[in-house]
């Protein structure tokens, strides 16, 4: 075990991954002499140079459509962009080529990528570098998902991701990168995809959260009067519904708690699923923490705010639990909204 | 029953690459017919007229090259390699589809003479072709990609971030433009601010050449010479191949947007024409020779058609398959 | 009152709306010679010359991106994506340029485009040409989504769309382009986004469904031996929670018919709120009647398969109301599913 | 106090030409301090190097010509007239910025003057621009588009579709390429099959110009030709001006990835020295009015400082306003 921030435990990965494999290759903008703009890709290139790991041009339908080929004729690629909002402009590769390519070919290509992106607020870099954009990749059959929460999961879930024969996209909250804790590497720090793990025990309410929420709903349920089950789904498609379920069951309330856009957020998935499963059994509405639904404010107060806090989410589950019904979100509250 | 890499090998003989292309013309007469007989569902996007591309192509590459090609797509399966039955059965759903019947005509494959799934998207296989590069050139040996697309595909983004990308990082590929003149309706010069394609080559200082796509063997050639450069590590060549489709887009389109007298000119060049008038004039066959091919090939289109008919289709639990590893 | 097929009663919309404002112009692939692949811009050539009608290269980010920016200073433009796949290789215009515009530029700067994309499967397309793709455009505050489901809706919401002041999608599932009915056009006919219709009325349970699914729930509730309130969602952005939440306390069930995998679809958004809203007051769990989670299939006996059918729905719908349970779909059923 | 366009129509003169550089020039210096004493989050994109780019343009188009332009857009901003107190403001996020503080350093904008927001995702811009000028087309009028953008965009999809269109439709636009030399840490030539970037015009028949993007008034004469054409009804153009940036990419990038002298080098043909030496030689000022104008420049640029420094945070209810019209 060693101490890494998040984006050396992205860059061990890879090393790892691609120690183990000849065929891993990494490829984005500035990956490679840089070694990543958040430095999650340092020291590849020393390693493994510039055959295995590529900057690119700015084109991420050229170099991520390129790496749907590679990954279809024998290479396992792993590309990086950037930030999330850059599969705006490539989104087709990933979505409407990639996900299907093995099913167009009743099996004889597969595409065994992985698209590593950087997303989410807390960092001022604005309305379009902010966004977590989950929902893009949903619906997609063929597609998977998972949701780096800090060191270890970007370790593990990258390396299973880059060992999986099918596309995968591994979201990294990039506020997280920063970040260290203890990480097991190597074949015990794989987390297997479809996955999720139960943090801590509680018999009050299931937190669901995902990635960037993740030490935040930790956080909110450590200083609690109320004693919660925080779920870090880590895989989001396909999640896992028995280990949500399950614990749902055990504690009979559940809250998601989410960045981004209250309105179609990942988590009405979550949620709809849930409350049709666990249908009269359970002590609360299931109740989504969101922000709001606003683009991603740039100033520092009001991006703050925009992501939920460890106090709102405490907040917001403490009156569900008292009360058993959904409590209002801040801005319906405060009259913020206009 | 000849096996897709016999009919492959085949091509290196001239007589066999005009069978193979009056194999795709008649082919799509009878794509044709059973569209609209209503036995054939969706779409279908001819490519009579375009045939020497498809064959002198496939005659030059190996069967372990990848091409990556358009839903426009009949042609180069076939030249390829692929069983006229299997490519039928695709594109009417059967189960002896190259797929099974789940792709249909926009989504052809088989791997074993290099044919990645056919692309629906305009410009979505030619990033994936430089990507087939990649691989040829991580990887080592000395295969190749290939992107063959449209004239209208040249306007799309994905064209111009893989011809740049394959240029920068000098990879084996050789991007194949079919200029037919249209993109669906629209002729070339309302859409498109040049109308000589090979000259984008120089965007991205990449050689290039313009082809006359009607003569199989200048096709051929053209594409030895790019693929040797590529095969020898001097990187990607955009090759322009001047040719016409003469059916309309797609479906029932009879192309009532053409001017008079142009498909008619272009027939006037038409690529199995002229090359059983080249292997005549040769005396590699006689005339004589050509018709009996020519009824040959028809009967065993027949036969194809026949066969397929009565091919099964799928069961639903088919849609089930093949989607993850 | 005219019979129109569903694409004359858009061109209907389109020439109505640019005979009113000389502001509205029409983009894209072969909508103008060729009156559009489903002639659903025929005519308007003619009447509105080659300045305000206009083919464009194959090239959908230049153009939907163009069209922005003359939404952006004085056009009203209305964008044709001919099948809503392509926004893969332009979605970035959509989701964050135009909606955010607006937001970044403190109100200077707005965008009035309507882009209309065919969707859906049906017609025999293929994997990469019958998707429904609702969710590419969840939580993104600033972009509307309407979704037609006849003539009459695809009149109605896309004149509302074109005099929206904000960037507004309208899907039009394309199978239904062909199908003809009486459609109210001039201001009568239009209809305002944000507002879903209960088109019958029942008590056992309401049934939501969302353009290709309307007619296939219509029919399904038309014989049964239930009665239903069938709601036409009409607007997915924002949706009309107050008309659904009435009818769903009234009826005590929700069913939500869509088009489209099961996982991630649009109609979870729906659920999840439902249910909360309405937590302790429902007579079964809320239900979603789907596609299964796969690609679309091309071959006819297939994709037939594919969509919800009349009968399917008919039998999900009954079942939810005779037991109380969520019933299994066909695919986990019949042993479809390997 | 000015207004944005008093400033604006300033720049007819020389001397605010030169004065304007200088302010750039200094206000990006204040904003590399500001972001290293923490009070600037985020990133931000500094131009200085690049100064005679934005002046020269400002100083040709009028306001009521549409302009897009990128993150790297504190100097085009400043140039077409905005107040610095505005600019400023927004790129630290207070109530007085360009608008309220929502946007940041990548996203300025202000009517008045012709900026359009200003894109952060590389390309965006582009065809934003050309459908301005699609408005200016269809509504008659000659004001024209242009869109400024890096020398690393001309890679993007978005660059290749927008330069098609606008030739296409022979619409009233300029697209103006800083070509700087770098994207982000990359030195051109790792990403760019074409160095001189003018050359890609060629694609789209579309006349262009490479420019000394140092010296501020060839930069206005090439813009006026372009602009000149657009307003008359002959279509686009593309300028590429040779540029450079002294600063890194953006944050507290610092360029290590520059040969040695390169900086220096271009430092020795710097805009503003180059043109006050220019406007000196031709006895517009003197060399003592320029040290004047240097010490004004630095003074308004304090007080901006102390003024943005006391600005009001926005308060959350702000996050909430135009998002609907
Ligand atoms: C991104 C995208 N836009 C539009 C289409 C619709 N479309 C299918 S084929 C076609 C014309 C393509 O023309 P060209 O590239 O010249 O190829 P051809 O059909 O002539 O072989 C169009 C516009 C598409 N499939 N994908
Ligand atoms: C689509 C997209 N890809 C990548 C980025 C990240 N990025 C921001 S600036 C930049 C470099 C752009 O270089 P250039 O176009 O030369 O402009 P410059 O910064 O030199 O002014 C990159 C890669 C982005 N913002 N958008
Ligand atoms: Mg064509
Ligand atoms: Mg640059």
């Amino acid at each position: 075990m060693t101490k890494l921030r998040m984006n050396q435990a992205v860059s061990a990965a890879l090393a790892d991954a691609m120690r183990e494999d000849p065929a891993v290759v990494v490829i984005g903008e500035d990956v490679a002499v840089p070694g990543g703009v958040f430095k999650a890709t340092d020291g590849l290139l020393a390693e493994f140079g510039v055959g295995r790991v590529r900057d690119t041009p700015i084109s991420e339908m050229g170099f991520l459509g390129a790496a749907v080929g590679a990954a279809a004729t024998g290479l396992r690629p792993v590309v990086e962009i950037m930030f999330g909002e850059f599969l705006g402009v490539a989104l087709d590769q990933l979505v409407t080529e990639a996900a299907k390519l093995r099913y167009l070919s009743a099996g004889q290509y597969g595409v065994p990528l992985t698209v590593r992106a950087s997303v989410g607020a807390g960092l001022g870099f604005g309305a379009q570098h902010s966004q977590c954009l989950e929902t893009w990749f949903y619906a997609t059959p063929g597609l998977k998902v998972a949701v780096a929460s800090g060191p270890q999961t970007a370790y593990g879930l990258l390396r299973a991701a880059v060992r999986d024969d099918d596309p995968v996209v591994v979201l990294e909250p990039r506020r997280l990168y920063g970040g260290r804790a203890e990480v097991v590497t190597g074949d015990d720090g794989i987390i297997a995809l479809g996955s999720a793990e139960v943090r801590t025990a509680g018999d009050d309410v299931t937190l669901v959260a995902l990635g960037g929420t993740v030490p935040v709903a930790q956080e909110a349920a450590d200083g609690a009067g109320w004693g919660a089950e925080v779920v870090d789904l880590r895989t989001l498609v396909p999640w896992d519904v028995a280990t949500v379920l399950d614990s749902v069951r055990r504690t009979g309330r559940l809250v998601v708690v989410e960045e981004g856009p209250f309105s179609g957020g990942w988590g009405t998935e979550i949620a709809a699923r849930v409350a049709s499963e666990l249908f009269g059994e359970l002590r609360a509405p299931v109740h989504r923490v969101t922000s709001p639904d606003v683009p991603v404010p740039y100033a520092k107060p009001l991006e703050t705010r925009y992501v939920p806090t460890v106090e709102y989410v405490r907040e917001q589950v403490g009156e569900l639990i008292e009360t058993g019904r959904t409590p209002r979100p801040w801005w319906s509250r405060e009259g913020a909204h206009r | 029953m000849s096996t897709s890499l016999d009919r492959r090998v085949a091509l290196r003989d001239p007589t066999a690459r005009l069978e193979r292309m009056m194999e795709i013309r008649e082919f799509e007469g009878r794509v044709k017919d059973l569209f609209f007989e209503g036995v054939v569902s969706g779409t279908t996007h001819l490519c009579e007229g375009q045939e020497a591309v498809s064959v002198g192509l496939a005659a030059t590459l190996r069967p372990t090259d990848h091409v990556t090609c358009t839903y426009r797509g009949h042609g180069v399966a076939l030249a390829l390699g692929c069983e006229p039955s299997a490519v039928l059965g695709e594109i009417m759903g059967r189960t002896v589809g190259l797929v099974g019947g789940v792709g249909g005509s926009m989504h052809l494959s088989e791997r074993a003479v290099g044919l990645m799934p056919t692309f629906a998207i305009v410009g979505g296989g030619i990033p994936v072709a430089v990507g087939a590069g990649l691989s040829c050139q991580v990887l080592g040996g000395d295969d190749v990609a290939v992107a063959v697309f449209g004239d209208g595909a040249t306007n799309i983004g994905a064209f111009h971030e893989s011809l740049n990308l394959a240029a920068v990082w000098k990879l084996p590929v050789v991007f194949v433009v079919e200029n037919n003149l249209y993109g669906e309706y629209s002729p070339i010069a309302s859409t498109t601010a040049v109308t000589d394609l090979a000259v984008r080559a120089g965007s991205y200082a990449m050689p290039a050449e313009t082809v006359d796509g009607q003569v199989v063997d200048d096709v051929a050639a053209a594409v030895r010479r790019a693929v040797e450069r590529a095969r020898g590590g001097d990187g990607p060549t955009l090759l322009e191949m001047k040719t016409y489709r003469y059916s309309g887009h797609s479906r029932a389109d009879t192309g009532p947007y053409r001017p008079d007298g142009e498909l008619e000119a272009w027939q006037g060049r038409d690529p199995i024409a002229l090359y059983a008038d080249a292997l005549v004039a040769a005396g590699t066959v006689t005339a004589g020779e050509v018709d009996a091919l020519r009824s040959a090939v028809t009967e065993r289109i027949d036969e194809v058609v026949a066969e397929v008919r009565q091919a099964p289709e799928p069961d639903p639990s088919a849609m089930f398959g093949h989607i993850h590893a």
